[in-house]
């Protein structure tokens, strides 16, 4: 179809996949410090060697993948991770990859990563930075807070974006003003979606202590 | 992909009937190449092809003219105005007027395009919220590309209305006159100096405008220059002030001839032509170059992003600004609801519902009813594999047996047509046997000429339609599930010249065998974008289809049962005409 | 009579036009004779996009202006200021119904071009000139079939009262090519009647003037057209316009591509060039001050878009002048090289200034309008401008450019074709340079004055223009408003005034009923009227 | 009537479940919440498909009288419905006085959603069809006889009207479905394999998966 597809996790692709990751988690655990307030849903899927460091409230979806492989993932406080997103993506790019031994996956507080996206190893997210669906953060590339990456949209390795950048669907940046009223406003909204997921989606993250 | 493999276009019989003013030349004619000369053959990559192909769906059927007509040959009357995002319907006396856009609170980002929500500038406090009418001040603001208006420094102190309050600001938050008390002013302003000899009082009215602040735009101009011809015109009337002109005076007729007509009656014969613009207020303006000089000295400093895309640019309603901080908000464009009427004999083909909401037809006239349905498919694909195409996502793997043709190498593809008369049809079927272009792809259609039965009405259909797999009948209903299936590929069928594959009840399928042409040039330009090469490398063979059958004068809608009793008086009817098969994509 | 050829013509066009007309059509037909000069009084609301005008436009008809430039169509309503929609011809309007490959995924706009290639750009064209001749009249009737269905169906939404269509038509269109657009109009819009306006008229009226010289930079050609009296007078052309542009701007892009260090392979579409065109062309000013050296140092960096290949181009802001200067006013190439059908901008005006009869000349030296998309380019009138200033103060009004052995005897060879009959030299243009002593004296050489001290009394101007003086007088009153008219009568000056545009211009008019005018014109279920442009149209009934 | 995909009775060992209304879950969706999930029957949830069931709007919310009726549901799917394989769909959420709720998402009948597509629509109407890759977000509205096209990205809170193609990155109405559009020749198969069509009736394409 075309390149800018973005690489999809295995369970979309083939069937199976998803089934074996549910029933019997094979890969190793993961290293893991995982604040208490953490939600990590069932299904949920953290694989690697390296550390994975999860703050408080933030919450994995089923079906989620975070990969620490090559590289330590930390995720800061007040994320949400949806299903079938994908954080410390192999490869994608060989530049992001080899040249400096291990690459940190970073991702500040009140991160949101869309259903479908995914997010290269090594990449380093700001604050309050958005990744919706399919959209791509290449490894290395760095996002400044509030960032946005619309759906589609790919963020090539090792760029590095200035705060209030949105990547849109055609691939133009565009650096928003930003109006503090409606930034506000979704800051509270964020923050009670999250709080509300307590309420809904039950935590296995004892499971990856 | 632009689409998707196999698919059937269908050539508008409108190109027959050329209605134009001059002698065609030979390369369109034959582009519109006709049913009756079959020798001419139609050419699916000349550049007027795609102009007269269209996808069945989209084909109305004249049941006077017994033709398909496609939006070329048909006229539209507009039933229903209305807003596309808040569903609206506008009557039609305001909607020219409002410039057929929304004049509710649905607008558009001048950015991204996308819809725009009202919200609150400040997140709303605990006691607020609660509140039925939030206070505001509000903003429109984007969901995707995250524009506000505070970014040309626009906000709203109400929520509803916004239109109104748009109206009266410009971009910054000026206090902006509307168009109609430009158009007092102006020409009060006239009003003031009949003849135009004191021209000191024109400043002080404006002055005290609050016109005066914001510097003149367009509008203004046009408006100042509109009011200055009308001025005119009542001048050259016999001491007619502007307040009781009337243009339905004989004399001020006579007085326009005299000035619009040839130059000599305009030299002799009456007091005084009509004069030139003299005054801003009258619409002059002249050229200053500092204003070019801050332009460019802005476009410098502020740089490539803070310049409009060429689509931003066309999507505003006027005046096409160069800086994004002088972009507005686009008003949503109505839609309509339009019936639709054969060009020729003027039959209704298609009247939907006034209402907004519903999707139901009065009437409505398919060429998907009263014609073949001509659809291919490759032979060794199985309604499986069709199935899993569609909802699986590999998307190397997907079609692969339409993408990845490779020159010089047979192909076997299934040809069928589905019935949807209630009398049997006898099909001729016509193909150039190599395509057209430089890609030559050889064609063959194995049994040119075959009968398709009847469609049976209804309550058969309901029947077959609910019955269980294993009913015997259903072979033949659907042989997609059956028939066509490996196991009876397997099972010695093989495909030979004269001989139909399979028929149903209404349906028969044939054999056509494509050997794909050879791309010239490097096989790197298959995928490179570009239309022309894009579809050099896709296989497209046009048939031509010769349907004929016996029917009554009534046309469809009789059983077959019926038309066999009345035996004599049946007419004979032929209907005939190209479509183009997309059978898949040559790999280089 | 030359104004009869057309109408004729047109007329048998329109019979044949109109056979496949509505019947309701002639109904509106019976009716127009008695209708046309009356007006019932029915007024029609004027809201937000009511302009003046709509208080005006008080039939029932849908008057409508229609503007098919070779690049853009603009449609709208009478009265209004601007058209309703303004449509480039991209490559989506040659798809087929149901294609929707444009909005997939992987396809980016003006992504193909061989820019070397013949059709560089070709389907965002709707006809090429002199095309209607090789046999491709089909696709261009197609197209503009489907323009009109397009642009009425998404942004005119016409309800079912008669329409009555206000054509622009440039006035060199082909007519073959006049005919397709007619047809197009009449079949796909059921139009009732279509009048005629020549653009560079209507440009005119757009700026409330009666006579001007009119400078179109359209997209093939530059059009220079001297209207006097709402007639046009003289025309001149030249390739200078903003084809050659746009591939001056291409080049510019592969050149900075290449320099750039980081190394892209990136072919440039047809719709990224012009994008760079429209939004950070400029074009320098004549001896640029210093002040600007800043400016010119400043970085622009373009982003080329594409969701595969996002990257950016840094140009200097100074480079993106450049094009302008080769394409439109051929500073690089030396004198020797243009041709007459290449002349840059000025030189263009210049001659077709110099070869109108003294008279009208002074009248549209006042009275010059730029109109056409690639007039927009910043700095560009400035530009001409001073070019202009600059040639007549170098050369005068003298046709003869090059006195060769006999520069000795340059004067009395003057003084005496001054007596000639041939306008040579005028108080005029000698007055103009006076004038133009006064503020450019850095572009002037002064080698003219002792000429214009030797001009021989008797020459003064024949013929007096009774509207420059008119305005004249009226504007010494009130000079803040417009310096450029306060010089007496006797000392006209190159002035640039802005128009509104040719579609401004028709609207205006077709609002304020001078449509009807002339309505007894032409027999059949389709009028045209004429609006005084017999001139202007009668050429193009010559060809074909 | 809604049945439940929990309460089905185990057929031959196959892919899909189905219930007695006719619904064909497939045994490798993933579907969480399924007490708030209905199904109207005779519709398809194919492998991988994500249903956010899970996702209710809070007990504690406002007790308006709509809201207390259709607290219990969060996803509410039609007849003849297809989903197809590594679509999400999940309830959209957004504050609403001051408290964060997710609203009830409904998909009318007759409705194919193309694979890996993430829906959060407010509701789909009948005879919508979703191709591959698209992105609905939130608390958009799409009505009857909609065809959106592949890869696009349907805005948040935009309002799609009956009767139109929507396409692009953002999504934007590009045109109008033809009159014929979901009408299937004669109402019985052809012989192409599917007897059905986009935005017709699914039963055909429905009755062949399994």
């Amino acid at each position: 179809m075309s390149s800018t597809d973005p690489p999809k996790p295995p369970s979309t692709t083939a069937r199976p996949s998803s089934k074996r990751i549910s029933t019997v988690p094979t890969p190793p655990k993961p290293p893991t410090s995982i604040h208490p307030t953490a939600i990590i849903a069932n299904h949920a899927l953290l694989i690697g060697t390296h550390l994975i460091t999860i703050g408080a409230h933030t919450v994995i979806h089923p079906y989620a993948r975070i990969i620490s492989t090559e590289g330590p993932v930390t995720i800061g406080d007040g994320c949400v991770i949806w299903e079938k997103a994908t954080v410390g993506m192999m490869g994608g790019d060989s530049s992001s990859d080899g040249d400096e031994g291990v690459l940190e996956t970073k991702l500040d507080d009140n991160v949101v990563i869309e259903s479908c996206a995914t997010v290269g190893m090594g990449a380093v997210l700001g604050d309050g930075c958005v990744v919706e669906g399919f959209g791509v953060v290449e490894g290395g590339a760095t996002l400044g807070r509030r960032c946005q990456v619309q759906a589609f949209a790919r963020v090539k390795a090792k760029e590095v974006l200035t705060e209030h950048t949105i990547v849109l669907g055609d691939g133009r940046r565009r650096v928003s003003k930003g109006c503090e009223g409606v930034e506000r406003g979704r800051e509270v909204a964020h923050e009670k979606m999250v709080r509300d997921f307590e309420r809904v989606v039950p935590s296995v993250s004892v499971k990856w202590m | 992909m632009s689409q998707q493999f196999p698919y059937t276009y269908y050539s508008c019989s409108c190109v027959d009937t050329p209605t134009s003013l001059l002698p065609l030349s030979r390369k369109s004619v034959e582009a519109r190449s006709s049913s009756d000369e079959e020798e001419t053959t139609f050419d699916p990559r000349s550049s007027r092809a795609n102009f007269s192909l269209y996808p069945l769906e989209h084909l109305l059927y004249c049941t006077e003219c017994h033709q398909m007509r496609c939006s070329r040959c048909t006229t539209e009357e507009v039933l229903c105005w209305y807003c596309p995002s808040c569903l609206f319907e506008v009557p039609s006396s305001t909607v020219r007027s409002e410039g057929n856009r929304c004049t509710r609170s649905c607008y558009n980002c001048p950015i991204c395009t996308s819809f725009l929500t009202v919200n609150l500038l400040d997140a709303p406090t605990e006691a607020q919220r609660d509140a039925e009418q939030p206070p505001g001040p509000f903003i429109l603001s984007c969901s995707y590309c995250n524009w506000t208006s505070l970014d040309i420094g626009i906000k709203f102190d109400k929520a509803n209305n916004i239109t109104g309050q748009l109206q009266r600001v410009r971009n910054g938050g000026i206090i902006v006159p509307t168009p109609k008390e430009r158009e007092n002013q102006a020409e009060r302003l006239l009003r003031k100096q009949p003849n135009h000899e004191e021209e000191e009082e024109v400043k002080s009215p404006l002055e005290e405008t609050p016109a005066a602040q914001a510097p003149p735009d367009a509008d203004d101009f046009f408006s100042n220059l509109n009011s200055f011809y009308k001025s005119q015109l009542a001048d050259t009337e016999t001491s007619a002030g502007p307040a009781e002109f009337n243009v339905h005076s004989p004399s001020s007729i006579q007085r326009l001839l005299n000035l619009y007509s040839t130059g000599k009656k305009t030299k002799r014969g009456k007091p005084k032509p009509m004069r030139e613009s003299l005054t801003t207020a009258e619409g002059l303006q002249e050229y200053s170059s500092s204003s070019e000089e801050e332009l460019i000295h802005r476009l410098a400093t502020s740089g490539w992003e803070a310049t409009t895309s060429p689509s931003q640019r066309s999507f505003q309603e006027r005046h096409p600004p160069r800086f994004t901080s002088d972009l507005r908000p686009t008003a949503t464009l109505l839609r309509t609801k339009r019936s639709k009427r054969c060009k020729t004999c003027r039959t209704l083909l298609s009247r939907p519902e006034p209402k907004v909401n519903t999707t139901r037809y009065k009437i409505k006239v398919l060429a998907l009813n009263n014609i073949p349905k001509v659809s291919i498919r490759s032979l060794n694909t199985t309604p499986q594999s069709l199935l899993t195409d569609l909802v699986t996502i590999s998307s190397s793997m997907q079609q692969k047996e339409y993408t990845t043709l490779h020159p010089l190498m047979p192909y076997q593809f299934l040809l069928t047509l589905t019935n949807p008369l209630f009398d049997p049809i006898k099909v001729t079927l016509a193909t150039p046997t190599t395509t057209p272009g430089r890609v030559q792809t050889r064609v063959t259609i194995l049994c040119p000429q075959f009968d398709v039965g009847a469609n049976t009405d209804v309550w058969d259909d309901a029947l077959n339609s609910t019955s269980s797999q294993n009913n015997p009948k259903r072979k033949s209903a659907a042989p997609g599930l059956s028939v066509a299936s490996p196991p009876d590929n397997s099972d010695g069928k093989q495909a030979e010249a004269g001989k139909i594959w399979d028929k149903g009840r209404n349906w028969t399928s044939v054999i056509v065998e494509v050997v794909p042409g050879v791309l010239p040039g490097t096989p790197a330009f298959v995928g490179e974008g570009g239309e022309v090469r894009e579809d050099e490398g896709v296989v497209e063979c046009p048939v031509f289809v010769k349907v004929e059958y016996e029917s009554e004068g009534l046309g469809a809608g009789e059983t077959p049962e019926r038309v066999r009793m009345v035996g004599e008086g049946k007419e004979k009817r032929e209907v005939a005409f190209w479509c183009v098969l997309g059978v898949g994509k040559i790999v280089g | 009579m030359s104004s009869q050829t057309p109408s004729q013509d047109l007329r048998k066009a329109s019979l044949t036009a109109s056979r496949n007309a509505r019947p309701s059509a002639h109904t509106i037909q019976h009716s127009d004779p008695t209708r046309s000069p009356h007006t019932p009084l029915s007024r029609s609301v004027s809201g937000l996009y009511g302009s003046p005008g709509s208080s005006f436009r008080v039939d029932e008809d849908n008057l409508l202006i229609f503007d098919f430039g070779s690049r853009y169509l603009r449609a709208g309503f009478a009265g209004e200021p601007a058209p309703r929609c303004e449509i480039g011809y991209g490559p989506d309007s040659w798809r087929r119904v149901g294609d929707y490959r444009q909005w997939d995924l992987g396809c980016y706009p003006g992504g193909k071009g061989n820019r070397d290639g013949e059709d560089w750009g070709r389907e965002y064209e709707l006809w090429r000139l002199l095309e209607w001749e090789g046999g491709e009249m089909g696709v261009v009737e197609d197209r503009v079939e489907r323009l009109v269905r397009e642009c009425e169906g998404r942004y005119l939404l016409l309800d079912g009262r008669s329409k009555r269509v206000t054509l622009v038509v440039p006035s060199g269109l082909p007519r073959p090519l006049l005919n397709v657009v007619l047809k197009g109009l009449f079949e796909g819009l059921q139009a009732a009647t279509i009048t005629l306006m020549p653009s560079p008229v209507m440009a005119c009226v757009g700026a409330g003037l009666r006579s001007a010289l009119v400078v179109d930079v359209g997209w093939f050609e530059t059009t220079v057209t001297a209207i006097c009296e709402f007639r046009e007078v003289e025309c001149r052309r030249s390739i200078r316009a903003g084809k050659l542009l746009h591939e001056e701007f291409s080049n510019l892009l592969e050149e900075e591509l290449g320099k750039s260090e980081q190394q892209i392979k990136h072919q440039f579409g047809f719709e990224e060039v012009e994008e760079v065109m429209t939004r950070v062309g400029w074009c320098r000013p004549l001896n640029p001050p210093t002040t600007e050296e800043e400016i010119n140092s400043k970085i622009i960096n373009t982003t080329l878009a594409n969701s595969e290949t996002y990257t950016t181009l840094d140009i200097p802001f100074s480079r993106l002048a450049d094009p302008a200067e080769t394409a439109l006013l051929g500073s690089k190439t030396p004198k020797v090289d243009i041709d007459d059908h290449d002349l840059p901008l000025h030189q263009l005006m210049y001659t077709s200034l110099l070869h109108l009869p003294i008279d009208i000349r002074r009248i549209c030296m006042t009275r010059i309008l730029f109109t056409g998309g690639v007039s927009q380019l910043p700095g560009l009138k400035r530009r001409v401008y001073q070019e202009l200033d600059a040639l007549v103060a170098e050369k005068g009004w003298n046709l003869v450019k090059n006195y060769g052995s006999a520069t000795g005897k340059k004067r009395p060879l003057r003084e005496r074709s001054a007596n000639l009959p041939t306008p040579s030299t005028s108080p005029l243009e000698v007055h103009a340079v006076k004038h133009i002593d006064r503020d450019h004296s850095s572009s002037i050489s002064t080698k003219d004055t002792p000429t214009t001290l030797s001009l021989p009394p008797h020459l003064q101007p024949q013929e007096s223009d009774p509207i420059s003086e008119k305005l004249s007088r009226l504007t010494l009153s009130q000079s803040t408003t417009t310096p450029s008219l306060t010089t007496a009568p006797t000392k006209p000056q190159i002035c640039i005034l802005k128009t509104l545009g040719p579609w401004a211009g028709a609207s205006l008019l077709s609002n304020l009923r001078i449509r009807g005018a002339s309505s007894g014109k032409g027999g059949g279920v389709s009028k045209y009227v004429f609006f005084c442009c017999s001139l202007a149209v009668y050429p193009q009934f010559r060809r074909g | 009537m809604a049945t439940r995909p929990t309460a089905t009775r185990k057929t031959a060992k196959g892919e899909y479940i189905e219930t007695d209304s006719g619904n064909k879950v497939s045994r490798k969706a993933n579907i969480s919440g399924t007490p708030n999930i209905t199904l109207g029957g005779k519709t398809v949830i194919m492998a991988d498909v994500h249903l956010r069931g899970d996702l209710t709007r809070p007990k504690a919310a406002t007790p308006d009288p709509k809201g207390a009726k259709q607290s219990s549901t969060s996803i509410s799917i039609g007849r003849c419905t297809v989903v197809s394989t590594g679509t999400v769909i999940r309830p959209p959420g957004r504050m609403s006085r001051g408290v964060y709720t997710y609203y009830p998402m409904k998909i009318g009948d007759n409705v194919f959603v193309g694979p890996n597509c993430v829906i959060q629509a407010a509701s789909i109407s009948s005879h919508v069809h979703i191709s591959e890759n698209c992105v609905l977000q939130p608390l958009c509205v799409i009505k009857e006889n909609v065809k959106i096209l592949p890869h696009t990205v349907v805005p948040a809170n935009m309002v799609v009207p009956p009767n139109s193609v929507v396409g692009g990155r953002p999504g934007r109405i590009v045109g109008e479905v033809g009159e014929g559009y979901g009408v299937s020749v004669g109402a019985v198969a052809g012989g192409s394999g599917e007897g059905w069509v986009e935005g017709g009736d699914l039963r055909e394409l429905v009755r062949i998966i399994k």
